[in-house]
């Protein structure tokens, strides 16, 4: 799927097709004292991209490792997740004894971590990488080594070159892209990659994001792609999903959420974000930070930084309601973000009116516990367009 | 640049703090300060780790007992002052028992201690001392000084240690403790003062320190403000490393008989005991052998522990954290990993 | 090697041999049983030793005791001397004749002739053999015998304890060549192979770094006596890994192993100790220069405080002796020398500290006591530090207990160890105020009053260092009151050529009189040697045998027929 | 820096240099001559101090009477050509003294600093792996005790149990006394049985320091990033161990097995004295007892170099051990 | 006043890169990290640098402050050499054009020596600026300060450890640190690139707002042009694009996001993430290699031209200078400005 097939949101709506299942995923240390990943449900469509973008330690890499069952000890992680490989049986992944579990990661679903340098082991050539996973996975090393040549030029690096050098001898951009070479080696379905471009210049980031582009038409890859950066990741995602204080607080196709964006928090990021567009007077940090694992608030954890809290975000935590469909938003106040959080740029180069059409859906459809204070949504998101 | 007085024309910031009380700090609440920082804290950190706390007992026990020695609490070892070869236990009054000659054996340990206190420190202070300051010149100058003063470095090190040692004991025959802490670590220093240069090396490199020179700090006081304190876990720990080759070698060089026995030590005793006494196969003269043996080991046990909890105290991360004071958020990255620091 | 060679107690390499006038008295040939006797080594690694004994360096002198005979044994029990290679000797005051034994023979098959013998000598002569202090010439008069003459009268006593411990050593046809090169010629030659030894063992080569193993010779005279294949020496630098061996059953003899007492105790009923007096041991030296111990009364009072039966029993019980009277004569020859004019002399209290005495010794020269402390005319506390020789434990443990001693009686007194070679440099320079030395010189020789006395009084082992007065001494008269005054040194010069038994006597007593009076040097503790043989699998004699009495056993014994495989 | 081989291998021979001179300067500076102690031995022996004098003054092995420049240049001339002099004491070549106890030393320091390291990570990879737990905590205390143990205490301990009391081992020499000296089963099995408490002092002692060092660096590698995509990546837990943390782990170990190696060196002065083993460091104090310049020169001499070239290899191989090292400046070994 | 508060005139900053230790007979490896760069700063100027990784940034900023010497050409402050003055030579002392010139790092972490507390860090600059000052003004400064920075209440903040702040915190601390040291320039590498998406714009708006109260110039750099745009247009300055060590256009961020003349302003343009919904399509980069080549040797003639989408022939001979274009305050170089050129009669290149 490229980008341009994104614009069909509704595609990604299609349940049947859903290649990754995360439900109810909470993740906790120190012996369920601190929650890291606070029950977080969400589903990922075969051959979408899907965008997760979060402040720094808002739980995104936990997200990541939950999808592989790879949390890092001590970390427990609960809930299900499933995974429905291509015209085969769900499969349980927290179920999994060692050797599927084996079998799953890198073969079916590889992961790109966050800083390519320490993920290659400095004493070892980038080949031997390559060399050693093909043979972990009893895969055929000729024709392996010829894909991953393949997938190198793809990276537009020099393959021979490039696997003859031990990782300190490629500069970041380079190392970056042959790790995305080595987690494709074994020809996976999904790959995850957590902030794979955060330390690099921002030329080598969107070039490498064109090149992930190419990579995911070419070979039919469903990809997570996780950022802090939210303008970097909006060009490639067809979906975003937005976290804040280790829940999911928003989820939607890329253009509803950078048009019609629900969440105060995702509209107050959109806010502080400097960008090429934004006229200058109107950018605005968010006041006050995160909070920590040990001491989310109670109820709505963006509360304290909310402009539109109340007593009912203190007591009560939100649920998911459904902006449009496929789009869904965890904020008892939705409908009133927009007016209150004017957006400070044109997203839609100043015809933002496409969302109206099914704004209209009530808000806790799919929420289970249903919103007590779900309104009526009418005439409640026009407040963007400036 | 502009003249100072432009603070005055800083019109927007308001140089008198909203929170005035908290600027005023009389000399108490100095000295107070300096307490918190100096003695209280680093006393609560070494305190919260077993190993520090029972290197600290145990060497605490030593310097008491040496303590006692000095001031004469107990009485001296002499020849003759109880029966010969009392078991430990036999007679109360010698309660480790006694050697060939009649001297209670216990004595013989607890007036060894003064002086083997003395020569650790001294050994320890001068090797760490000479490294520290040698590798911090060098790393921190650069150029020919370091050239020079690793090629010292280097020259020293390519020197055997023992066999150094043991003709310069003969050579000078050294009798005070001072003298002798500094002629076994004579070139101790130059190993660790090869990796203190380098991590002055990487602490040059750091941003704060440039920092401090793009403020035109002078040298002598960005080594002493910046540089030193952070190589102070390292300086410690290798501290106590030196203090525990101080006693292996020093023992090890009385149990030859290559130094002169003009103290007491446990190293001549054990010598005495094995050379006149066959204490290695004679289990009446046993003790003799066994309870210089043991002093020595609890020493360096003491010395092992203390050095494996000492670092935490530099830490500022362990400190704040146990001295009960908020981190923020941003801030709590898991506990520093050079607590890991390890002894060679 | 080691501490132990350091160590006064662990070694003293000197042999006293002597022909045994019983040779030959059982013609039949013995069983020869495969076995071996293994003894220890301190001396340096086997392999590097050799058995050149006029090149001391390296000269292997432990299991030289095997391949070479002595000329004569002495018997310290008796106090006399066992003839051994020799078969006579006629030891007169200006000459001397030396028979060897008839059937002595070299290892390869020659005849020991007179012409071995004075070859031998001559190459004495040039690397100053002691004999020649008193021999003229040497003259290979017979086939077997020898003569000497003496270039002055000679106390024959003198003259046996000199001969007696030599060996039969130098062939001629391996030594002539050296005959008229250099000394260093034949100090720095060793044999490659084919050493000519003429004792009941023979070296065949088998020698490396940790043993060196004899071969019984089956045309030794004594041969008979001998039934077991091979002596070997096993070699242990260190005093302790003997004790284990005996202990542990490793060594079937030892020699001139110093053992603590509480080691004693532990060996195995098999072992048995024997114990001869060495004619050597523990003392002081006090520097005559010293203000302090210049003095007579300061010394003589030292020798008041000192109590030396606790300064024995601390040092080594069982391997020392004290002298009854410190005099300058071995513990066990004072007897015979003195005679009843032993009770006329000053014991200075040999089991105890006699503080009255000290003390108004102190006081008559102006010294007074304050405060526990005995201070001088210009009130400072007396301080008296030992000096010592760095590694000699007993030693050590002996200095200490005396400083002690002095500790306690007021002087501020305290031990420092100097190591050996910067000791002897150090009692050279006469710079010390008291030292730690030997008394007694050492060696059976040093029975004889001669040597101690004139090793006191000249101290030539460390170029008169203790600087004691040459000239007219005054002392208290030996009969009745008042002094006497005479020259020490040239009365100690007197003894050896005095020819007469009697007139030697006088000599002796009156130069060990003036010893006692003035203490040249403080003689305090006499050293015992031990060493061990076991009888699990030897025939020996019983524990106590006065067989024993020699240097050493395990050499001398199966010589004698004494030590055999069972 | 373009001539560096050159230039470090140069620094190599001029430190050699250097210590040649410096050990030849502080052995003179040594109190006593030579003969003192031939002295003190042949007084002993009850020679007549006369005779000793004539003796001693026969004895033209040494000149001392020659001019310290005289001896150093005569010195500092035979050493560069190989030949180390003669021993006094001995009366032979020193270097072929040393060179019949040079393997000895070697065996016994190699084998047990090797088996030290290799023991050493082992244990401490395998503490980092239970990180926590029982088995970590009481390998941690065993080490930490160990470490407080100074070789020759366990050294006179073994020497008494296994050698004296139960008699399993022998504490004397290189190999048994019947074994013949030559490249045989038997003399190879006396070799090791004979070796065994030597190197068990050394090992054991200096295990506990090392395996500490090893389960710091090792949980450190193990809490690196690539070890955690290496299990993602599905490699088998060996690889993990060997490739991944053991040979990170242990570079940071490497420089140190060196210098070890150098400390192990100088240590069997005591400990060859201890089981009288007759190498280097029994030579060494042998020598020192006896004044035997010649021989401590030497001895001295060899163990420098010894430490030297040891240095020099570790430089040079360094970059290779570790690929990111890559030039020679600012990681060498010393 | 005549003279520009800084001025850099054709400044060269070459790097000698340490030997492998087997390559023996090789001349040392030359890093060219700034290559030929003029350019003045004036007073309450504001000056964003932008460029790839590895393109000298910083190296030309520590140039300008006077922290890393140049290999060739000059750096004069308010008309005096700065090296000049460092041996000595100059009319005004190096201390006080030190303490003119001060520095933000990117890294807030290691910006700040993590033994000491904050008031001992700010108490530092004091220390040189008004040395008998007791420290009970200090504090009082310190405090006062920190609480026009945000962080309040002062004297908690004062006690605390690096270790026990933000990110963003931290990096306020830096500035503090370096405005107490009452500076004219301050050099600002990447000092907000490492703060969270969020905390950017408050970050930069504090400095621009402390910009006014303490008249300082700043030196911004950042590989981010948004952010340099946001920076430059509230502060009134100019961007200067950076390639390989050279300065290849400068302009104000309207005349460079509006109108960029250099091929590779473009390509900067193009790696800014906007958040609109059409420029959520990919578009493929406008430029023909994504790796910047090796600075060890960089290419010859315009060193852009192996990247360079227009690139032709002529760009690999002669190198363009940097010529102000339209008569405005861009300045660009590259050979497509003059019409004249030999370049518009070359062959592209192909490659
Ligand atoms: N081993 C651990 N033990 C306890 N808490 C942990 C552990 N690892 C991570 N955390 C906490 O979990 C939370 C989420 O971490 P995570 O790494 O998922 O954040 P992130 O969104 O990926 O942040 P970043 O952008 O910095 O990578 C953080 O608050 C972090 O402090
Ligand atoms: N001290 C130095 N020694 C050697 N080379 C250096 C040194 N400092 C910088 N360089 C090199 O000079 C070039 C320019 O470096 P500089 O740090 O100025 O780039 P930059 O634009 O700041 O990059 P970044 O955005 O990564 O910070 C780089 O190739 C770098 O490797
Ligand atoms: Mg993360
Ligand atoms: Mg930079």
């Amino acid at each position: 799927m490229t980008a341009s097939h994104s614009s069909t949101a509704t595609s990604a709506v299609d349940a049947s097709d859903t290649i990754l299942e995360l439900r109810n995923a909470s993740v906790t240390y120190d012996d369920g004292e601190s929650y890291v990943l606070d029950d977080v449900s969400i589903d990922i469509e075969r051959n979408e991209i899907i965008g997760i973008v979060g402040e720094s330690g808002s739980g995104k890499s936990m997200l990541a490792s939950a999808l592989l069952d790879a949390i890092p000890d001590p970390g427990l992680l609960s809930g299900e997740v499933s995974y429905y490989p291509e015209g085969g049986d769900r499969v349980d992944v927290l179920d999994l004894d060692a050797a599927s579990l084996k079998e799953l990661r890198w073969e079916e679903i590889s992961m790109v971590f966050q800083g390519a340098m320490s993920s290659f082991n400095p004493t070892m050539k980038v080949r031997g990488h390559f060399e050693e996973t093909l043979d972990a996975h009893d895969a055929d090393r000729k024709a392996g080594m010829a894909r991953a040549g393949e997938l190198l030029e793809d990276l537009y690096l020099d393959p021979e070159r490039v696997l003859d050098s031990y990782p300190h001898e490629l500069s970041g951009g380079m190392q970056q892209r042959a790790l995305i070479a080595l987690s494709l080696v074994l020809e996976p379905d999904v790959l995850v990659m957590d902030e794979p471009t955060a330390a690099l210049d921002l030329l080598m980031q969107r070039s490498i994001l064109v090149l992930l582009e190419k990579l995911q038409e070419k070979y039919d890859l469903t990809m997570v792609f996780i950022t802090h950066d939210l303008p970097l990741v909006a060009s490639l995602a067809d979906r975003l999903a937005v976290m804040y204080a280790f829940e999911l607080v928003e989820v939607g196709p890329t253009e509803e959420i950078l048009g019609h964006a629900s969440h105060p928090y995702t509209r107050a990021l959109l806010n502080a974000t400097p960008n090429l567009d934004a006229p200058l007077e109107e950018m605005e940090a968010i006041e006050g930070s995160s909070p920590a694992p040990i001491n989310v608030p109670e109820g709505c954890s963006f509360r304290p930084r909310c402009p539109l809290a109340d007593e009912s975000c203190r007591v009560d935590a939100p649920e998911h309601s459904e902006v449009v469909d496929d789009h869904t938003v965890a904020c008892h106040y939705w409908e009133e973000s927009a007016e209150e959080i004017p957006l400070n740029y044109a997203p839609d180069g100043g015809t933002p009116d496409s969302v109206d059409t099914d704004g209209g859906t009530p808000a806790g459809v799919d929420a289970a516990g249903g919103a007590p204070d779900g309104v009526d949504a009418d005439g409640d998101d026009g407040g963007e367009r400036r | 640049m502009k003249p100072t007085e432009a603070d005055s024309q800083v019109g927007g910031v308001d140089w008198s703090s909203s929170n005035a009380a908290a600027t005023d700090l009389s000399r108490m609440d100095r000295y107070r300060d300096l307490y918190q920082e100096r003695v209280y804290k680093p006393a609560l950190v070494a305190w919260s780790d077993w190993r520090t706390r029972f290197g600290l007992l145990i060497v605490g026990f030593y310097v008491v007992i040496a303590l006692i020695a000095a001031l004469g609490l107990y009485p001296s070892p002499e020849t003759n002052q109880a029966p010969r070869y009392l078991l430990p236990l036999e007679n109360m009054n010698y309660v480790l028992g006694t050697t060939a000659t009649g001297t209670d054996l216990l004595a013989l340990l607890v007036h060894a201690t003064p002086e083997m206190m003395l020569m650790i420190t001294s050994g320890a202070i001068w090797a760490t001392g000479v490294a520290v300051v040698l590798g911090t010149v060098a790393g921190f100058k650069g150029g020919t000084t370091d050239r020079v003063l690793m090629a010292i470095a280097d020259f020293v090190m390519a020197i055997p240690g023992l066999p150094l040692i043991m003709i310069l004991a003969i050579a000078f025959t050294p009798e005070n403790p001072l003298v002798l802490g500094v002629l076994i670590t004579l070139n101790y220093w130059a190993g660790l003062g090869r990796s203190i240069r380098s991590q002055v090396l990487t602490i040059r490199e750091q941003n704060y320190v440039e920092a401090s020179r793009t403020m035109g700090t002078p040298t002598h006081r960005i080594i002493r403000k910046d540089i030193i304190p952070n190589l102070m876990p390292y300086v410690t720990v290798n501290f106590v490393t030196a203090a525990r080759y101080v006693i292996f070698a020093s023992v090890g060089l009385y149990f030859l008989g290559v130094l002169p026995i003009g103290a007491e030590n446990w190293g001549i005793t054990m010598y005495l005991a094995y050379s006149t006494a066959g204490a290695l196969y004679t289990i009446e003269a046993a003790h003799w052998l066994i309870a210089p043996m043991l002093a020595i080991l609890f020493l360096s046990l003491g010395l092992i522990l203390l050095g494996q909890g000492m670092d935490r105290v530099f830490n500022p991360r362990v400190r704040t954290r146990l001295a009960g004071e908020s981190e923020s958020t941003a801030g709590s990255e898991e506990e520093d990993s050079n607590a890991s620091t390890e002894i060679l | 090697s080691t501490t132990s060679n350091n160590d006064t107690d662990s070694e003293d390499s000197d042999g006293s041999g002597d022909g045994s006038d019983g040779t030959d008295d059982s013609s039949g040939s013995v069983t020869v049983q495969d076995k071996t006797l293994v003894g220890a080594t301190n001396e340096g690694v086997p392999k590097n030793m050799h058995y050149n004994p006029h090149n001391t360096q390296k000269y292997a002198a432990w299991s030289g005791e095997m391949v070479f005979d002595k000329f004569a044994q002495y018997h310290f029990g008796k106090g006399e001397f066992i003839l051994y290679a020799l078969d006579d000797w006629q030891v007169e005051s200006t000459s001397a004749t030396l028979t060897i034994r008839e059937d002595l023979t070299w290892h390869n098959g020659d005849d020991v002739t007179s012409q071995d013998l004075a070859t031998q000598f001559k190459i004495g002569k040039k690397t100053g053999d002691s004999l020649w202090d008193f021999t003229d010439s040497v003259e290979a008069t017979g086939d077997k015998t020898v003569e000497l003459s003496f270039s002055e009268e000679t106390n024959p006593t003198i003259v046996k304890h000199t001969l007696a411990p030599m060996r039969v050593d130098t062939k001629h046809s391996v030594y002539k060549k050296y005959l008229d090169k250099e000394a260093s010629a034949v100090q720095s030659f060793s044999y490659d192979e084919n050493v000519q030894g003429t004792g009941p063992f023979k070296f065949t080569g088998d020698a490396d770094k940790q043993q060196v193993t004899l071969k019984r010779f089956a045309d030794h005279p004594d041969a008979d006596n001998v039934n077991f294949e091979e002596y070997q020496y096993v070699h242990m630098p260190d005093n302790p890994q003997m004790h284990a061996g005996l202990l542990g059953g490793k060594l079937d003899v030892a020699m001139s192993l110093f053992t603590p007492p509480k080691v004693v105790a532990n060996m195995p009923d098999a072992v048995n100790e024997a114990r001869v007096p060495a004619k050597w041991g523990y003392g002081l030296v006090p520097n005559h220069d010293d203000p302090v111990m210049g003095k007579r009364e300061v010394r003589q009072a030292l020798m008041h405080v000192i109590n030396r039966d606790q300064v024995r029993d601390n040092a080594g019980p069982r391997t020392k002796s004290t002298p009854k009277v410190p005099c300058g004569i071995a513990v066990d020859d004072q007897e015979r020398w003195l005679g009843d004019e032993m009770d006329t002399y000053e014991t200075y209290g040999q089991a105890e500290t006699q503080s009255k005495k000290a003390a108004s010794l102190l006081e008559s020269v102006g010294y007074t006591k304050e405060n526990g402390k005995w201070k001088d005319e210009n009130g400072d506390v007396i301080s008296i530090p030992i000096k010592q020789f760095a590694g000699w434990g007993d030693w050590v443990t002996a200095s200490q207990t005396i400083a002690d001693q002095l500790s306690s009686f007021g002087f501020d007194a305290s031990v420092t160890t100097v190591p050996t070679g910067q000791m002897w440099g150090q009692i050279t320079d006469g710079d010390f105020r008291l030292a730690t030395a030997f008394w007694l010189p050492g060696g059976p020789r040093s029975a004889f009053p001669f040597y101690p006395l004139r090793h006191q009084v000249k101290l030539t082992t460390w170029q008169r260092g203790h600087n004691y007065p040459e000239g007219e001494i005054e002392v208290p008269a030996r009969k009745g009151s008042g002094t006497t005054s005479m020259n020490p040194a040239s009365k100690v010069e007197k003894i050896p050529t005095a020819t007469d038994e009697s007139a030697a006597q006088d000599l002796v007593r009156q130069a060990a009189w003036h010893n006692n009076q003035d203490l040249p040097m403080l003689s305090l503790l006499e050293k015992r040697e031990q060493s061990f043989v076991t009888e699990d699998e030897w025939d020996v004699p019983d524990d106590g045998d006065s067989k024993y009495k020699v240097k050493w056993p395990c050499h001398w014994l199966p010589r004698q027929g004494n030590l055999q495989a069972k | 820096m373009s001539h560096y081989l050159a230039k470090r291998t140069a620094r190599v021979l001029f430190t050699v240099y250097l210590v040649a001179t410096f050990t030849f300067g502080m052995i003179r500076l040594l109190p006593g001559g030579p003969l003192t102690t031939l002295r003190v031995k042949l007084a002993r022996q009850g020679m007549d101090p006369d005779q000793i004098n004539a003796y001693i003054e026969n004895y033209q092995n040494i000149r001392p009477d020659a001019t310290l420049l005289e001896q150093y240049q005569s010195y500092m001339l035979s050493v560069a050509g190989g030949d180390l002099g003669r021993s006094i004491s001995l009366d032979e070549p020193v270097a072929n003294v040393l060179a019949e106890a040079v393997p000895w030393t070697v065996f016994v320091v190699v084998v047990s600093t090797v088996l030290m390291f290799a023991f050493a990570v082992l244990f401490g990879a395998m503490m980092a792996y239970w990180e926590g737990s029982r088995f970590d905590q009481a390998l941690t205390g065993v080490s930490i005790v160990s470490a407080s143990v100074p070789f020759y205490v366990l050294a006179l301990l073994l020497v008494y149990f296994l050698g004296y009391q139960y008699q399993i081992l022998p504490t004397g020499g290189t190999t048994g006394l019947a074994v013949e000296k030559e490249l045989s089963v038997p003399f190879v099995m006396s070799a090791l049985e004979h070796a065994i408490l030597p190197v068990a002092s050394f090992t054991v002692t200096g295990m506990g320091v090392q395996a500490l060092a090893m389960r710091g660096n090792s949980i450190q590698v193990l809490g690196e990033d690539y070890v955690r995509v290496a299990r993602l990546r599905g490699l088998a837990d060996r690889r993990i161990a060997t490739r991944y943390v053991g040979r990170n782990a242990i570079l940071p170990m490497y420089t140190g097995f060196l210098l070890l190696l150098g400390f192990n060196l100088g240590g069997t002065i005591i400990l060859e004295r201890i089981f009288s083993y007759p190498g280097l460091g029994f030579y060494m104090f042998k020598a020192l007892k006896a004044r035997d310049y010649p021989l401590m020169m030497g001895t001295f001499l060899v163990i420098t170099v010894a430490l030297v070239v040891g240095a020099y290899v570790a430089d040079l191989t360094y970059s290779k051990v570790d690929p990111r090292i890559s030039s020679g400046g600012s990681n060498e070994a010393y | 006043m005549s003279d520009p508060l800084l001025r850099l005139s054709d400044v060269e900053v070459h790097f000698e890169k340490e030997q492998s230790l087997w390559d023996f007979y090789q001349d040392p490896d030359v890093v060219h990290a700034v290559d030929g760069v003029s350019l003045d700063i004036e007073e309450n100027d504001v000056l964003a640098l932008v460029g790839e990784s590895g393109c000298g940034k910083t190296t030309l900023g520590k140039t300008a402050i006077g922290l890393q010497q140049p290999t060739s050409g000059s750096v004069e402050f308010r008309g005096q050499d700065i090296w000049e003055a460092k041996a000595g030579r100059g009319d005004v002392s190096f201390e006080e054009i030190r303490q003119s010139l001060q520095i933000i790092h990117q890294d807030p972490g290691s910006s700040l020596n993590p033994n000491q507390r904050l008031v001992e860090i700010l108490s530092e600059p004091l220390r040189h600026v008004h040395p008998d000052m007791d420290s009970a003004e200090r504090r009082e400064r310190i405090f006062s300060l920190l609480e026009r920075v945000g962080m309040s209440p002062a004297a908690d903040f004062g006690d605390r450890y690096p270790h026990q702040l933000s990110g963003g915190e931290k990096q306020r601390v830096a500035l503090c640190r370096a405005l107490l040291m009452n500076p004219d320039v301050i050099l600002a590498d990447e000092a907000i690139s490492a703060l969270d998406v969020s905390l950017r714009v408050e970050m930069m708006d504090l400095m621009l707002d402390l910009q006014d109260v303490f008249d300082t110039t700043y030196v911004f750099i950042s590989h981010d042009l948004s952010n340099a745009r946001y920076f430059t247009e509230h502060g009134d300055g100019r961007i200067g694009v950076m390639y390989l060590g050279e300065l290849v256009e400068l302009g104000t961020a309207e005349e460079l996001i509006e109108d960029p003349r250099h091929p590779y302003t473009n390509v900067l343009r193009w790696a800014t993430p906007e958040l609109s919904l059409d420029a959520t399509e990919a578009v493929d980069p406008p430029m023909r290699k994504i790796d910047i080549p090796d600075p060890v040797n960089p290419p010859s003639g315009c060193r852009f031209h192996t990247r360079c989408p227009e690139a032709r022939e002529a760009c690999k001979q002669g190198t363009p200078a940097r010529e102000p274009v339209d008569g405005n305050g861009q300045e660009v170089a590259c050979f497509r400005e003059q019409p004249e050129h030999a370049y518009w009669e070359s062959a592209p290149l192909e490659d």
